[in-house]
């Protein structure tokens, strides 16, 4: 039972250039984690930036956060169902409450530790409320926030292969798929396909954004 | 029109963990008018960089008030130009970016590259103008800072000992350039110093604060004309006199550090001659 | 809730299960009966991992009609939920199976062992529990001596059984017979000795009240594709289990061993023959093993008359 | 078919004081993310260092790390089940996957942003290698660190849950269970627990701690 | 024992995204020798820092090597205590704690927490040993980092400019002290400054480095005795010397930088007295 690596090459050859199962599949998937990352990495800069500038938004807002955040992606299931007439946007739903959560804690974070020194100084050069939060305190946070856009990125993809047992196709229900018909040589397929997304991802754009950022922040050696 | 009053202002740190506090002045009280050119001085931690930053509106003041032009500051405000104690650049933009973007909001894209080059140039760093803050030496940076402050012309500037880290040549050159800006332009200066000579060569007045309890232990009037010559008498016998007074104030702190050690041999040998070998740099 | 189930432009939205047992639905998608028999409105197709699932697309309004297993809609239906059964789709397809080694014989020597089942009260769970508490065993959920792991898909049984972390498993077709055929498991009880075996639909055609009432002429249409390929795979075995495969492999690539196939093929029957009665007993004995704490009454959950009517045509 | 709250509350009710089934479950299911989270906690941070400070390690193991954070719990299940032989190691297993992710990325990110001059100060006053980790990137670092405990604690609970699946009691398990019999107040119940758990550990320890470091920092205004 | 050999050193810092690369100095050759006392002077941006930072191990040299007591600089070390520029204090430690985490390797506990209190009271901070850096001036963290490293008593000691943000009392005093402990212990003592006047009373040699191309200019031998003052006339004679050449390198920048407005009217203004005003502070 044991899966065999040169077979899970050859399911994944066939799956692309045969049957055209995967690419169909990581197509469809590829549309929903891109947008639900976007929107993940959006809603959850905004809600990191407020929780992180509004002491009041903090402990009101911020407790809702924290008390959500732990809540599984398969009871938000049925509830996305009910809520969105629509599969699709269930499953974007579920991602974007997969990805939104560590994008809100790092920028949050982030925000925190600017030097309160450079909030300062902007502030002298009449730098305020919007403005300094967009030219003073996100730029400052981007290296946090780049470690939140990378555990969206992540923790949506989870979310999107837990969604798509909805069973509107995609990676996630193929790779179920699989798993229930004893072709473990393509689950193993479908996990190459996701870590290499995850490694071309890494290394064409968080890798090179996160040297370059490194780099000029002035924290690389 | 811009003139500044600070009036009965104290400040005191609040430690909420640990129930203590720290007043480091109270009821300080100062006028200074428009155009006015005025120097804070005093031994390191007697609250100048507070009293600047209150004034800036970047602190608040436990009690008091501080009037900027009749209108009270409730914040900062770009009618009041800071050059900080410690450089403040924004690491990820560059020297030029770092001084536009100070002046971006009252200048054109263009002129405010304009503007900022020029003054950039002033600071002798035009050929660093694309560097990062952390490519650059401790001086380059403050002056870097120094750069974006008189670019942004404020009716009052208050620099934060804005020349410490700066060799005598440059420092001397900026000299010049503060006092021309002034007396062209008829800023309102706030000048924190350690430096004796640099204070007199500026200012109209000069405050002496202390410390333990602070707040203001002197004025000075510097009366006599510009451009001032530390050899002239007149300046000699000031440096000597707010010298003097000041190295009462450290001595006090001394005292107070070293209690019976005081007297002790090795303090002795220290700080015995103290007064007289008049090294006041 | 739904309004989108109620317009009448729509594609019908068809909900089944890669399975064996969900033969006719394969049939009848695979060679076009659906789309024949509703003409303009055509369908739409969605399959399932499991019956949860199902129902919460049906209860959403994601679904119109489908074809699922009787236990998630009669639980579904106790609590109210508006679910109606229009006749059966397949009958049989549990098998009791022990892991080779496990010292499992019979149904007897359950006690101290381990079993497991893809869901907690699920149709074969209530099975199994039926006839060991006949023989006095309980599960250690009520605090009997048998350990009852749930839940558990049927690649994970695959796995349990590999590592020897389960001694028995009642599942549903075709695992128990990959089980056997594949891990050398021994069959404790085939498909027509367990609790209603025979008679107890494994599959069956459900829609929502409101769908049916809406849409009645979409629910024939469907019900005669569903008889059509009912027939269909009495008399053509081969083809049948050849279609499945294909389906299977335009799925995940894979086809089930034939030996595998055929096997669980004679653990089941495709019919479109309805028995209210098995229902009803099995939804009792979910009872009786306190998987519900309501007594079942499941008046109004079956109606065959439409079915029926298109039988007797 | 809405699930009302005052039934979720008497189900609450029922499930601690009348059948027990939620004392139970909550007992087994704290007992896995205690030693799930604080095993992910101690890995995760131990990674985040050796991604930190080695530059090969950073390319080579941190591109496993990048591969694989984006697979989901439900394809480790299977696996995790082969590997360990015992259910309960199976779901840990599942857990400290759920949790390190996070703790990893944010110590990693919060040592590399650890200001040079600090590290450098440090240097000359004889501290190197795991005494200068240890004593000077880890301290700087604990505010992103936070941010990593506080995702590590959330992202546990959820692949907790996805793991209960495996059918060896707990909450995830009573929650599915509950949502197979359509007892939606029990689901809400269980949500609610969740929740709570979540705002207590959020209100007693990770706030508490976190104002701490902030002001202890120096980033409290 | 502990001399140190600059052997033709140079520093290039190499920009890697924009293929650019600026160098500092090159061919830097300066044996300090043991026990010696050597400033650095020099226009800001000449490269002072980065020397002293070759010479701690902290940075790398692009040519040449350092020897410090005849073993090659591979990296930092406790024989080499540095004072940095910027007060390089952890946020998380108490001062007390900043203080003993720099001996703690190498003296007990209580040893430790005693000979930190010692050194924290000469800088007169004996009230402050439980605040957190953020708590205290700008001048107060620079007296903790001295405090830090004559409190680690290494062979050699390193300081870039430590004593710019103090008062000139409070200055005069560390003087005495640091004047103390070198004539006591015989440390080697290489001491980054702008200010001619503290070099040449401190100092053995004075080394002014120059900028665009950087590198040693002059060294200057103070062979006058100690206690030396500014009133005497080989003082004010050698400060006078020091400052002529360092205001030429000066104005070499300002040239640069000016171009063709060096000789406008404002610039003329600005800079043309600059020679005969004589202020330096
Ligand atoms: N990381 C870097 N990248 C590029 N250039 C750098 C870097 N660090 C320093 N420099 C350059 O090296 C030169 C010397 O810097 P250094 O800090 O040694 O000057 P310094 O003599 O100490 O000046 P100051 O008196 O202002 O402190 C400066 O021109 C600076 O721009
Ligand atoms: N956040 C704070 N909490 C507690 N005390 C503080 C805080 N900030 C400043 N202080 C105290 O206030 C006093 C005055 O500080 P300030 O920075 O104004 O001194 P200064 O006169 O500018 O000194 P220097 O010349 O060294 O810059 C110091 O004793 C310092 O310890
Ligand atoms: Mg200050
Ligand atoms: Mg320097």
């Amino acid at each position: 039972m044991f899966p065999s690596p040169i077979l899970s090459f050859i399911e994944l050859y066939k799956g692309f250039f045969e049957t055209g199962i995967l690419t169909v599949a990581l197509t469809t998937s590829l549309g929903r984690i891109g947008l639900g990352f976007a929107l993940a990495v959006i809603i959850g800069s905004i809600l990191g930036i407020i929780l992180a500038t509004s002491k009041l938004a903090d402990e009101t807002l911020g407790s809702l956060v924290v008390a959500l955040q732990s809540v599984p992606s398969i009871v938000w299931l049925p509830l996305a169902l009910v809520m969105f007439q629509g599969g699709t946007t269930a499953i974007l739903f579920v991602i974007v409450l997969g990805g939104t959560w560590p994008m809100t804690m790092n920028v949050r974070m982030g925000i925190k530790n600017v030097q309160p020194l450079l909030i300062r100084a902007a502030r002298t050069m009449g730098y305020k409320g919007y403005e300094l939060i967009w030219k003073v305190m996100i730029p400052a946070s981007i290296p946090s926030a780049l470690t939140g856009v990378r555990l969206s990125w992540a923790f949506g993809w989870r979310a999107l292969m837990a969604a798509e047992l909805l069973g509107r196709g995609g990676l996630g229900r193929t790779l179920l798929d699989a798993r229930d018909f004893f072709n473990m040589e393509l689950v193993i397929a479908i996990m190459i396909i996701i870590a290499v997304i995850g490694l071309i991802v890494e290394y064409c754009i968080f890798n090179p954004i996160e040297r370059k950022v490194l780099t000029r922040w002035g924290y690389a050696k | 029109m811009s003139e500044v009053k600070i009036n009965h202002v104290g400040k005191t740190f609040e430690n909420k963990q640990e129930q203590t506090s720290y007043t480091v002045f109270e009821d300080i009280d100062l006028h200074v008018k428009s155009g006015e050119f005025v120097s804070l001085l005093g031994p390191s931690g007697c609250g100048k960089s507070t009293l600047l930053n209150i004034v800036a509106g970047l602190d608040k003041a436990s009690t008091g008030t501080v009037l900027v032009g009749n209108r009270e500051v409730q914040g900062p405000g770009v009618d009041r130009g800071v050059v900080f104690q410690e450089a403040a650049l924004m690491p990820w933009m560059t020297v030029l970016e770092n001084v536009m973007f100070a002046i971006k909001k009252r200048y054109s894209k263009e002129e405010a590259k304009k503007r900022a080059i020029e003054y950039l140039k002033l600071v002798h760093l035009s050929k660093f103008i694309d560097s990062y803050p952390h490519e650059l030496s401790g001086g380059m940076k403050q002056r870097v800072s120094i750069a974006r402050a008189l670019a942004m012309d404020p009716e009052v500037l208050l620099m934060d000992e804005p020349f410490g880290a700066l060799d005598e040549q440059t420092r001397s050159m900026l000299h010049k350039e503060v006092q021309y800006i002034w007396e062209q332009t008829g800023k309102t200066i706030i000048f924190v110093t350690h430096n004796i000579r640099e204070s007199i060569l500026l200012s109209d007045r000069i405050v002496l604060m202390g410390v333990r309890p602070g707040g203001i232990i002197n004025i000075f009037d510097v009366a006599f004309p510009r451009p001032r010559k530390p050899a002239d008498k007149e300046f000699a016998q000031l440096e000597e006199e707010i010298s003097q007074q000041l190295a009462g104030e450290i001595e006090k702190v001394m005292k107070e550090e070293m209690g019976d050690d005081y007297h002790s041999q090795k303090a002795t040998l220290l700080y015995s001659s103290h007064r007289n070998m008049g090294d006041h740099i | 809730t739904s309004t989108s189930g109620s317009n009448t432009e729509d594609e019908v939205r068809i909900g089944y299960f890669p399975n064996l047992d969900h033969a006719a639905a394969i049939v009848a998608k695979e060679k076009g009966y659906f789309e024949e028999e509703l003409g303009e409105r055509g369908a739409e197709f969605t399959h399932f991992p499991n019956g949860n699932d199902f129902i919460e697309a049906l209860e959403t309004g994601n679904l119109d009609i489908g074809y699922v297993g009787p236990g998630p809609a009669i639980n579904y239906f106790l609590t109210g939920g508006d679910i109606v059964v229009l006749g059966a789709a397949a009958n049989g397809a549990t098998l009791i199976v022990a892991r080779e080694g496990s010292g499992i014989e019979t149904l007897e020597d359950f006690g101290g062992k381990s079993f497991c089942t893809p869901g907690n009260g699920c149709t074969h769970n209530v099975q199994l529990e039926m006839m060991l508490k006949e023989l006095g065993l309980e599960s250690n959920r009520v605090g009997g001596t048998v350990e009852h792991q749930s839940r558990i898909a049927p690649a994970n049984m695959v796995a349990m059984f590999e590592q020897g972390q389960i001694d028995a498993a009642a599942a549903p077709e075709p695992w128990g017979t990959y089980l056997v055929e594949e891990l050398n498991a021994h069959v404790v009880t085939e498909w027509d000795n367990v609790f209603l075996g025979q008679t107890l639909a494994s599959v069956v055609v459900v829609t929502s009240t409101q769908f049916l009432e809406e849409n009645p002429e979409a629910v024939d249409a469907v019900l005669r594709a569903h008889k059509q390929a009912v027939d269909y795979t009495q008399g053509n075995t081969e083809d049948t289990l050849e279609t499945i495969n294909n389906h299977l492999y335009d799925l995940t690539q894979n086809r089930l061993p034939e030996t595998v196939l055929e096997n669980a093929w004679s653990r089941m029957a495709v019919t479109t023959e309805t028995h209210a009665d098995a229902l009803q007993a099995w939804a009792d004995a979910s009872y009786e093993l306190k998987f519900m704490d309501k007594e079942p009454n499941l008046d109004g959950f079956v109606d065959t008359s439409r079915l029926d009517a298109i039988l007797n045509q």
